[in-house]
């Protein structure tokens, strides 16, 4: 029975976790770095403990700190969200070895899955595809250059810990191997600790497509369908669906089969997500790799087969069976979700930290927005730059994207730049929304966008642009109104007259 | 009040009235009669020919505003031409092309020299933030007349980090 | 085709509108009386024009400004949403005269089933059973002694042409009646501009449930299940639920398809609700009304079956088919709805209007808010006092309590007062979990609370309630804060310690 | 700082010492270390023993406060012994009943005249709001001495309506 739960992460995911606790009546504890005194997740727990300054190595890394805030605490339990510790072997040693319930899956398991190298011979034992390449990390740049020159360029360099495309490089040449691999190896040792990069074969026009699978303690282990995530950028995924736009049920069904098989062969329990390229001409499959954790993409699973995700992960932990079985997954409808970066998209997306002035988030049918911070709060430099995922739900795709581009015109940040209008003009692309995704999208999307932003500009000499005349007005006032203090009233009757004259005008 | 508000090099200008809620405007010649209206939690909402135009104002640096209206993000500078200091903040030297930091963040590597000759889009150093690494290029060809920054320094947003000539 | 409409409504229900207006690319044009110049559905819409000032009968009930100045907008259509002019026949007989569409069913539908006694002789003629009492509006004081006497108390007064509670009194004794006649009959004039009332059997321990219509102009009627609505307070709906706790299949069959025979036997068009009495006893029904328009509780059956019904109103009045037929509705889960209004739950439901200070409206997996308002804006005494309807969501009906809950509590509206804490109570009552449900509901439960409150009160002055304390302590703070600034930062190396000392003090 | 803060008639003896965020407070004798910290969007942080309190305190009317913590709503009055004006604006005048309007709206009907007899919880008049209609009952047995309204006013939410002694 677990009756509190600490949760070692911040930020949205700490918020989602948090719901989840309060649906279960679980009390939920919050562990903080200084820059996050007053973040959301503090303020939506019951109780709330300093580990360390801000930067993670201090605060949300501090694997003996977060310990021994639960047991002063008395949690029962810990979930470590996703990132920061969430993958990481020896944190769910420590915490089992506390006494404590790890939400998540074995250490043994994790060891298996958690590192790409070792995942790929899992999969290969299983009888699941994977991409050619060495499953092994990269020992010198002999090496590197000797698997690359047998797999034949492009070939992809990926971090053996990690995932969210930290420490991934995409190598065309071969002399472009070397510096990258330097890079990917730094990134890896920044992001993970760990600087192991592996190397393999970049397939060619892939979509990416993914798993969700959840096993009990129990031997119940059953898959809930698809998520599409070929949208990225840098490596990041930043639009996600479920189901995929190839919504084919064959496809899925033997998918599904193949990520429950590799999942029962390493004896998890919990949520976890099997990652894998889908060629988009022959629909062949391979396995990339294995998340043990929460992704950050749940909610469109959740949208779309209805079962919550982290509430089944505490019900699990906790020793539950299976709340529902394979045939009780239904997929309903269709959702998307965008990741809400504090990020520059006219400026080669750089990070925009800082303070939001004003915040306004969406809400109305199919709308789900699942942010980690208030208005006036400060997007801090140490960490991740996603503010919230924005999530809609439709009877089928052509629904959730009208919805997805409505509350995205309705969101409102201020005060920091964010990937708001990127998403605002992939809404309204038509490749999208004839669904042709594959993970060259965006920078063929990019390239489309050059020429409009072009020829717009070049029509704004032509016709007039009362959006642009009334901005320049509201900045005229906003210069002025320093001196001038606008009456409190709405109620003048002057007010009245320029709406009648709008309409008799109107009239004419 | 007459200023001179530039969008992205082109400059308007702005002339106008305010009368209470009523404010009588002319942007280049061309004539809005618009309703002003203050919003309970900040902003403003303009009501123009019926046409709802709700705004929002952010000084950014200097004379620079970013205003939001609706779905629509525009960056002005506002200029007052009466008013010394406006005309001459508008634009920094531009002798020598100066590195500037984007944003907040920590030098993980520089691969010039003082003195050094650079290629337009050479790359001078690499920033990380948020976990990102960010590499900036040189914004002209020349030589690297200053480097105002070492491999681990943490650097805010608008600081200059080498200069270019 | 419809490629603007105006929405002759205010608050929640025009935002709702605007929201579905975007989603089909359909440009929304707001209309607003003085009161609600930078109203929530002026600042969503591409339009607004002022109709008068704040009295409902000087701006949202001019018929004649609204459709001049629907037609000098240009728009194509009007969307009435729900009270105002809604259930008014004149109104859509102007539209329509005007050339413009009205969305909601013809002005001769309206009028059959409008009148709650004139559609009681179309349920009687189709054979639907009826509530026994007089058909015909009451004329004289004899008349409805004489009436009251013939079916035997107690009796129920209701206003012919509206809904809502307004206008409606249950009386229970002969000396009561002429009394309660006055005043139902003064706010049936004031709601909705005519006094008629009418007389019928009051039926003792009902359940209201409601069945949702929907039919296209081409002959297409069908039903979108049961509402269950028997939570009320002053005949006002406060609590809905789709499905209906009774959750019986043949049930929602055997009503569904009364609704149907109903909806068809006046040639019906568009979205309406046939409400029903039933004997939680007998699960015998009796047909009460019909509200021909969007009802107020519309989200709890988009919710379970998916179906966007303003969306869907929209396609029906441009003249599409349904887009979905009786076999492709399918119910998935639960949903319930709390409308949450400007009234003090503590004294007797007090109106409480004035500005909101803070709001903070709750987001999450489950979680639909419908709201009108915005931090900082006042709500008005000239409206109906209903600020958000909060819905919730689940796989069954106690996931969807659960997330309901946790809404509630995350729910933060300041600077007046909501039934916020009476929902928060509702929703952890074990009679409300476990679905016994009736109109007699709320008076029981208030009789449960105060016993309650009471021992409450006793065992404060034993144990100590740390939350008092701590609310105490921030009311001696905000007195000094008047003189005293808080620091900017809030890195202090003391709040470290604290962090620090109560994670050790925790160990001892 | 020593307050006395009154919850629904009972008084708690209030006495704390604020030092930057820490704050050493003394309720009715029992002590607390709290941690108080400034939200961005108003309202406050309060941390006692890792326990987290979300407060925000806003005026009502006099000394009277509302406080909301979390989910709970509480109304207080708070006074500084040491302020005569304090002591005296905690309650009005005594002698007579005021029937006062708990809310603005309108008044629509009015059931007694002066120097009438009403029993305690006769309806003395009826005031619509957001249009519900409301009947004010009398608090006590006695005569109405004073009536301020007339059907058709629209008052305030404060306002005395009538005067029963």
């Amino acid at each position: 029975m677990i009756r509190k739960i600490l949760i070692a992460n911040r930020g949205e995911i700490a918020v989602r976790i948090i719901r989840a606790c309060r649906d279960l009546s679980i009390s939920p504890v919050a562990v903080c770095s200084e820059a996050d005194a007053t973040a959301q997740h503090v303020r939506l727990a019951d109780e709330a403990y300093l580990l360390g300054p801000a930067p993670s190595a201090e605060s949300y890394l501090r694997i003996d700190k977060i310990i021994e805030v639960a047991k002063a605490s008395g949690a029962d339990a810990i979930h470590p969200g996703y990132g920061f510790l969430a993958e990481n072997a020896g944190f769910a040693r420590a915490v089992t070895a506390a006494g404590l319930i790890f939400i998540g899956p074995s250490a043994e398991a994790m060891d298996m899955m958690g590192s790409k190298t070792s995942a790929r011979k899992v999969a290969q034992a299983a009888g699941v595809p994977i991409v050619p390449g060495a499953v092994e990390p990269i020992r010198s740049a002999d090496e590197a250059e000797r698997i690359a020159t047998e797999i034949g360029f492009p070939v992809m360099l990926k971090a053996a810990a990690g995932g969210g495309g930290k420490g991934m490089r995409l190598v065309f040449q071969p002399d472009e191997l070397l510096p990258a691999l330097e890079r990917a190896r730094s990134e890896a040792l920044s992001a993970f600790g760990d600087d192991a990069v592996y190397i393999e074969k970049a397939v060619e026009v892939p979509r990416h497509i993914e798993i969700q699978v959840f096993a009990d303690q129990h031997g119940n282990v059953v898959h809930l369908g698809e998520r599409e995530c070929s949208i990225q950028r840098r490596h990041q995924k930043v639009i996600e669906e479920c189901p995929s736009p190839i919504n084919s049920a064959e496809l899925r069904a033997t998918m599904g089969a193949a990520a429950v098989k590799l999942t029962a062969a390493v004896s998890y329990t919990g949520a976890g997500t099997i990652e894998f390229l889908v060629s988009d001409v022959t629909r062949e499959f391979y396995f990339l790799e294995m998340n043990t954790r929460l992704q950050v993409e749940h909610p469109v699973t959740e949208l779309v087969t209805g079962i919550d995700l982290v509430r089944e992960q505490i019900r699990v932990a906790s020793g539950a069976k299976l709340s529902f079985s394979q045939d009780d997954v239904r997929w309903n409808g269709h959702a998307i979700e965008c990741r809400v970066y504090a990020e520059d998209p006219e400026n080669n997306f750089l990070p925009s930290p800082g303070k939001i002035s004003y915040l306004r988030v969406p809400c109305g049918p199919g709308i789900r927005d699942d942010g980690g911070i208030a208005s006036g709060a400060e997007v801090s430099i140490y960490y991740d730059p996603m503010i919230s995922k924005l999530a809609a739900w439709g009877r089928d795709r052509d629904e959730a994207i009208d919805r997805m581009r409505r509350a995205l015109d309705e969101y409102f940040v201020e005060g920091i730049k964010t990937t708001l209008p990127f998403f605002r003009e992939i809404v309204r692309d038509q490749e999208f929304r004839d669904g042709k995704l594959d993970t060259g999208f965006i920078p063929r999307f990019n390239e489309r966008r050059k020429p409009a932003d072009e020829s717009e500009a070049g029509s704004a000499t032509s016709a007039i642009d009362v959006h642009l005349d009334l901005a320049l007005i509201a900045a005229g006032l906003a210069r002025v109104g320093k001196t001038h203090q606008p009456a409190p009233t709405l109620r003048t009757s002057k007010w009245k007259q320029q709406a009648r004259s709008a309409v008799v005008g109107g009239e004419q | 009040m007459k200023l001179v508000v530039t969008d992205h090099g082109t400059a308007h200008q702005l002339e106008f009235e305010r009368d209470g809620h009523l404010v009588n405007a002319l942007v280049d010649g061309r004539a809005y009669q618009v309703e002003v209206n203050p919003l309970p939690d900040g902003g403003v909402l303009l009501v123009h020919d019926g046409q709802v135009h709700e705004c929002r104002v952010v000084p950014t640096a200097g004379n620079s505003v970013r205003v939001s209206s609706g779905a629509r993000e525009f960056e002005f500078q506002v200029r007052d031409p009466r008013k010394l200091a406006d005309a001459n903040s508008a634009d920094g030297g531009e002798g020598a092309a100066q590195l500037v930091a984007m944003m907040p963040g920590k030098i993980v590597r520089i691969m010039v020299e003082v003195g050094q000759e650079v290629n337009a889009q050479d790359a001078v150093l690499v920033v990380e933030a948020m976990k990102m690494q960010n590499e900036l290029r040189s914004p002209r060809s020349g030589v690297v007349r200053e480097l105002r920054v070492a491999t681990g320094d943490t650097v805010n947003g608008g600081d200059i980090l080498a200069v270019i000539e």
